[in-house]
């Protein structure tokens, strides 16, 4: 699991550079940069519970529209 | 305005082969009669894809969220359009994580899933990379080849079709046919509201033509490999996960031709990639838009990332993205797909009649 | 370019991390057939694995005496235990995706195979094309026994499996017929059934299963009259004996067309239409000429229907569904199918099928009469 | 970004020197003066250490002239008939020191003349194989076309044989090409534009077009790229292709080059531009398509469905090199299934006495292929193509019966070998492509070599060769140019050029009725 943090970082720093100039691509670039580090490491302490479609399914089951 | 007609009906028809794959969740409700549903959600997607049309042509050459701001004003078509970006998310990782856990299921058991999700999303964010206009031009080629393969295969099977296993015909219960019908809507043909984003960069009718045309050839290819599949498997479709690959097992011509099933596993491949990447590659178009970024080149690796990590997330096996698809998913997907484009009219209508009464 | 870099990179991370699930053809054991024995509660589990060296030198010959094929027995509660045992002894990865046969022992299958079927489908390696064969000995002499034609033992079998249409002589089942008999409207099926004679393998009849419980046997005489109505054959010969001089037939191509039939007063019958058409093979005592082929064709619908009718009370009594009487009037149409399913057993034991066998012999061989004694 | 850094480091200590680099003496403009000693100075001074420099001063009448030529350059004889003699003779004595286009329009009988009135050009004159005269009190020297160096004869090209169609291949002098290209196409708008690159070499370079084919941005634009060189020296056609490839950095060559002029004729026939290098036979076209590299010369000379065959085998041959290696790792080592089980033994107890993965065995015997294939080129021709050979049937054949490699293996190995010539065009290209598929088949099977190619196809798609896009005829789709690629129609259906290629006029032939 390090190792795909390892080659998500490699992209990143690479994709880093090139959004020298304008700052609020920076600004979004960072922003999806932190969420997915933060979820790739989750993902590496082996923690699955929180994911948004188990969210929906927990809901549809309280509000119990399945099939 | 660089796409033109015919490769955007060739991108559409190739989105729809994505679900070939995914057609198991359709066969164990209607066993033997898996085209019936079929066959109604391929009419009932007209319905729903005129309303996309009746949107474009209110408002030519204007994509989702455009539409949405004009229509919902500022801030309520921003709060929209998040959760469409949300709804495209959960879509394209259902997608990546039904490839990658068929082919650790199926094709390569012992590799960890996250190594195919993570293979996966990167080819697709290079495709993505390349813009929607060069994913078009390659689709005709790669539908050829696709369409191709699947008719040597129907081919191959005559041998082992049998006539009687279509036949008590409409012996299921209406509520089974129509739980079918939406779960198939939904998925392949409902998910077709993706298109919206790309609405700019194609010229309005060729949009509409292109629209009707990909869903008519996407449509047939679906019948063909479920009526092949019905027709060799019959009973047992209902308990097979992945039908249209069980079937691909019983070829057998001269113990030379055998077992080339891992050959469909790599076509499938390639339609999953297809079908994610033009998922993706509207997901970084509506990001982009909503945050103001004038081009999405440089988010394109970290939504792809994003994507990635979500999948490995969101799905811990391959019993949970079947569960997920037959049960939930198609009323997670009924509001983007129907309930709000028709609001959407709605709202259009109401206001050109107060303009009209003004 | 930066694509390459980072294509590059990604790979260089996987090859660091190990190929998984990559395997060498040597470390492979192929599995090339499975026997199952049931004995008390504990199975018993035959799996024969392919030397590669020794194949293609012949039975004796082998690169030093050897068989090009190896037996192993194992024991476990459950089939996957046994299976997965023999990686234990063997040391290689077990290979099932070349498995063609599946041979199981008379007490096994009385037992309903169900579990072992389960296990052939839902193993990913594993066909549904593979073929079934019940036997009275233990599978572990079927995998021993000589096989002069074929090196290995289970290829023979498969090879005897597919020869089936040719020879009147059974029907071959794989898994997927089996398991697509079980789910319809309570139909039987025929399993092949092998015996051994003195070490060599000998087709004799079939076994009838009801459900996934083998109930009883057919012998060759009666399993000749099923397969008239359920096996398209496309080989296979037939003796004729018009008084008291035999004449022998070997079958074109047979289309047998059954359909069940709801006459006026709700009754319903099955019909049955035996198409087909015949090579004279032998006919010493020139019948052909003295009474005439239309009276020999006559001869020959008649003693084919007499067979089938014979053959169908015998699976009467024994009460199999192995035509598929009932599937067939689900399929035709459903309701009437719910209005008598629950009493099938016993409707099925007396109802009525009129076949109609129409015969014609389109080729009478290189000479016109025999000779003139 | 990166790279040009890394670029820098690696040249590193010259290219950040502070004092500059030693000027070529002439690079100043130096006028010609009355005085034919100090211009004669000025010369000598130049060329005091180059020994195949020759001065030969004559009386002209009575005004002292002096001739400045390179012998071996220049046909002495032409030199000394048409200059020499008829100046020495021709004028009588009282010719006036001003008359110089007397001399040319009188005298001197040479076809082309140039008048110059600085050294540096006449310095340019003289260095490539011309004469320069001056004359005393005359402000001005004249350039007379006197060049006669050796030069080889138009024989049969070593690369794009073919068994029917001409036998002609370029040579190294530039204008004994652009006349073989003259030849083929007589039209009057066929256009020759001359450019000198290079500093110190000063290669003519020429780039030949049809006026009103080819699309004018087309040839500004390879002006363009053409102009901005600025390099010591062009010695072959091979520098250009890096400066004029659209995207250098991949490993597809985005300009097609070849030896034969019916080759460059039929490209510029199409509305490409031909770009013939001085000193070398190899000629340059551009914009070029991925299909071009499986098109033979022989196609077009032979019955359209032989040379659909051919074109058939040619794309399938290019795949089963890229695909055939990998594939056989793949299904060695992840997919056994799809083996049919006879093979299956075979290949077995083939590979059960080798030690080696069969990943790394394949590694091994495509290294040991190309080193036969280098030795085999490298060396003189009949030692070359016997050692190539042998070499590959000894070490395989030992190989196998030493138990070090299972003989599937070699085949495989052999099959990818040689199927890479038959598209001479794309031969290095299908080196690195197959390495690249081989490492991802061994890494992750089949999932691996799918995805490789659709990496490849994505990367194609990307490629734009002068604007036009690479996969042209196939990726966005045109009905009417897939007439010339796999399928070649017979000549009478070829009727308009590749599409983008000439807007001028696309229409190349009338529907004969």
């Amino acid at each position: 699991m390090i190792i795909t943090l390892a080659a998500f970082l490699y992209i990143w720093l690479s994709d880093f550079k090139n959004t020298k100039g304008n700052i609020k691509e920076r600004a979004v670039f960072l922003l999806l940069f932190t969420l997915s580090l933060a979820l790739a490491i989750l993902i590496s302490a082996g923690v699955k519970t929180i994911s948004p479609i188990k969210a929906i399914q927990t809901l549809f089951d309280f509000l119990h529209i399945s099939y | 305005m660089d796409i033109n007609r015919r490769n955007m009906a060739f991108t559409v028809a190739l989105f729809l082969g994505g679900a070939m794959l995914l057609t198991s969740y359709v066969t164990d409700i209607t066993s033997w009669e898996a085209w019936v549903p079929a066959l109604l959600a391929f009419f009932l997607s007209f319905a729903v894809v005129s309303i996309y049309l009746k949107l474009t042509k209110k408002y030519p050459e204007k994509h989702l969220p455009e539409i949405f701001v004009c229509v919902f004003g500022k801030c309520a078509g921003y709060a929209v359009s998040w959760a469409y970006v949300f709804f495209f998310l959960v879509i394209a990782c259902f997608n990546t994580y039904s490839v990658s856990s068929f082919f650790v299921g199926y094709v390569m058991p012992e590799t960890p899933d996250i190594v195919f999700t993570v293979i996966f999303v990167f080819i697709c964010s290079r495709a993505v990379r390349l813009g929607i206009e060069n994913i078009t031009k390659i689709s005709i080629f790669i539908f050829f080849l696709i369409s191709l393969f699947i008719i040597l295969n129907f081919i191959l099977l005559l041998s082992q079709m049998k006539i009687s296993n279509f036949l008590p015909l409409f012996d299921h219960s209406f509520y089974e046919y129509l739980q079918a019908a939406h779960t198939e809507l939904m998925n392949p043909f409902g998910e077709t509201v993706v298109f919206l984003m790309f609405a700019d960069k194609i010229k309005n009718n060729d949009f509409r033509s292109a629209l009707i045309w990909g869903i008519i050839i996407g449509g047939v290819m679906l019948m063909l490999v479920v009526i092949r599949s019905v027709a060799v498997l019959g009973v047992t479709i209902s308990i097979s996960a992945v039908p249209s690959y069980e079937v691909l097992r019983l070829i057998n011509i001269k113990n030379m031709i055998t077992r080339i099933e891992t050959l469909y596993s790599f076509l499938l491949l390639i339609l999953g990639f297809f079908k994610v990447s033009i998922i993706y590659c509207a997901i970084s178009r509506l990001t982009a838009y909503l945050t103001g970024l004038k081009t999405e080149k440089s988010i394109i690796n970290s939504v792809g990332a994003f994507l990635a990590c979500m999948t490995a997330v969101s799905f811990t096996s391959g019993f949970d993205s079947v569960n997920w698809g037959t049960k939930y998913a198609a009323f997670f997907a009924t509001p983007f797909v129907f309930i709000i484009p028709c609001f959407l009219l709605l709202v259009i209508t109401v206001k050109r009649k107060g303009e009209k009464a003004k | 370019m930066k694509y390459f870099r980072i294509t590059v990179s990604l790979m260089m991370i996987m090859v660091l991390s190990g190929c998984w699930s990559s395997r060498e053809l040597d470390e492979l054991a192929v599995v090339m057939g499975i026997g199952i024995d049931k004995s008390g509660d504990h199975l018993e589990c035959c799996t024969q694995v392919i030397v590669p060296q020794n194949v293609g030198s012949g039975e004796e010959g082998g690169a030093h005496g050897e068989k090009p094929y190896t037996n192993f027995i194992t024991e476990g509660k459950e089939l996957s235990t046994c299976i997965s045992k023999v990686s234990d002894t063997t040391g290689k990865y077990v290979f099932m995706s070349h498995n063609l046969i599946a041979v199981l022992d008379e007490d096994a299958a009385s037992d309903g195979i169900y579990k072992y079927l389960d296990y052939l489908m839902r193993d990913n390696q594993l066909r549904l094309s593979v073929c079934l064969f019940v036997t009275d000995k233990s599978p572990e002499e079927v995998f021993n026994a000589e096989a002069p034609l074929f090196e290995i033992p289970s290829i023979n079998l498969s090879k005897i499996s597919e020869g089936f249409p040719e020879s009147l002589s059974g029907q071959n089942v794989t898994v997927l017929d089996f398991i697509n008999n079980m789910m319809c409207k309570k139909k039987g099926s025929l399993v092949p059934f092998i015996t051994l004679v003195d070490g060599k393998i000998k087709v004799c009849g079939s076994a009838v299963f009801n459900g996934d419980k083998m109930t009883g046997r057919l012998d060759e005489e009666d399993l000749k009259g099923v397969l008239w109505i359920i096996g398209d054959l496309k080989g296979g010969d037939i003796v004729l004996d018009i008084n008291n001089n035999t004449l022998s037939l070997r079958i074109g191509r047979i289309k047998s067309k059954t359909f069940p039939v709801l006459d006026k007063n709700g009754e319903i019958y099955i019909k049955a239409e035996i198409r087909g058409d015949l090579y004279l093979v032998s006919d010493d005592a020139n019948m052909i000429n003295t009474i005439g082929m239309d009276a020999v064709v006559e001869k020959l619908n008649q003693s084919v229907e007499k067979e089938i009718l014979t053959s169908l009370s015998k699976t009467k009594k024994m009460g199999v569904d192995i035509y598929g009487f009932g599937d067939m009037i689900y399929r035709k149409n459903p309701a009437v199918w719910r209005a008598i399913e629950n009493t099938w057993e016993n409707r099925f034991k007396e109802i009525r099928v009129d076949i109609s066998a129409d015969f014609s012999i389109i080729e009478t061989g290189s000479i016109i009469g025999s000779v003139k004694k | 970004m990166l790279r040009d850094y890394l670029i820098k480091k690696l040249n590193g200590v010259f290219y950040k020197r502070d004092e500059p680099q030693s000027q070529s003496p002439l690079s100043d403009e130096i006028k010609i003066s009355g005085y034919l000693n100090t211009n004669l100075e000025i010369v000598r001074k130049i060329t005091k250490n180059c020994s195949d420099v020759i001065i030969r001063e004559f009386l002209m009448g009575n005004i002292r002239a002096a001739v400045i030529y390179i012998d071996g350059l220049v046909n002495t004889l032409s030199v000394d008939q048409t200059v020499i003699k008829t100046l020495m003779y021709g004028t009588d004595d009282n010719c006036e020191p001003c008359c110089i286009d007397e001399i040319i329009n009188k005298l001197i009988v040479s076809g082309e003349i140039k008048k110059v009135n600085t050294v540096n050009d006449g310095f340019e004159g003289f260095l490539s194989g011309d004469t320069f005269l001056m004359a005393d009190g005359i402000k001005e020297g004249l350039i007379i076309n006197t060049k006669g160096f050796e030069k080889r004869s138009v024989d049969d090209p070593q690369t794009d044989s073919v068994i029917r169609g001409s036998r002609e291949g370029f040579i190294e002098n530039i204008r004994t090409n652009t006349a073989l290209l003259r030849r083929r196409i007589k039209s009057v708008s066929l256009c020759v534009e001359n450019i000198k690159i290079g500093r110190e070499t000063k290669t003519a370079v020429d780039i030949i077009y049809l006026e009103n084919v080819a699309n004018s941005e087309l040839i500004s634009e390879i002006k363009r790229r053409l102009i901005k060189i600025d390099i010591d020296g062009i010695l072959d056609s091979g520098y250009l292709q890096y400066f004029l490839d659209d995207n250098p950095k991949s490993v597809f060559s985005l300009v097609d080059s070849t030896e034969k002029p019916d080759i460059a004729a039929a490209k510029i026939l199409e509305g490409r531009a031909a770009v013939v290098v001085d000193g070398s036979p190899f000629v340059l076209t551009a914009p070029m398509y991925f299909g071009e590299s499986f098109q033979s010369p022989e196609d077009y000379y032979i019955h359209s469905v032989a040379a659909t065959m051919l074109r058939v085998i040619r794309y399938l041959s290019f795949f089963v090199s890229i695909l055939a290696l990998p594939a056989y790792v793949a299904l060695t080592t992840f997919h056994q299934e799809l083996i049919p089980t006879q093979l299956l033994y075979t290949m077995a107890a083939a590979e059960s006495g080798t030690p080696f993965a069969s990943f790394i065995e394949a590694l091994m015997m495509t290294v040991v292929f190309e080193i036969l294939k280098e030795a085999g080129v490298r060396l003189p021709k009949p030692v070359g193509q016997a050692v190539s050979i042998v070499g590959a049937l000894v070490i395989g054949e030992t190989a196998v019966s030493a138990g070090l490699i299972g003989a599937p293996m070699v085949i495989a190995v052999s099959i990818t070998a040689v199927t890479a010539f038959v598209t001479p065009a794309q031969a290095n290209t299908i080196v690195l492509l197959r390495y690249i598929l081989l490492v991802l088949s061994a890494v992750l099977g089949g999932f691996g070599i799918t995805v490789g190619l659709l990496g490849i196809l994505i990367h194609l798609m990307s490629l734009k060769s002068f604007g036009t896009p690479y996969l042209a005829p196939l990726a966005p789709l045109r009905i009417s140019d897939l007439k010339d690629t796999v399928f070649l129609a017979p000549v009478r259906a070829r009727l308009t050029r590749p599409h983008g290629l000439s807007r001028k006029n696309p229409i190349r032939q009338k529907l004969s009725d």
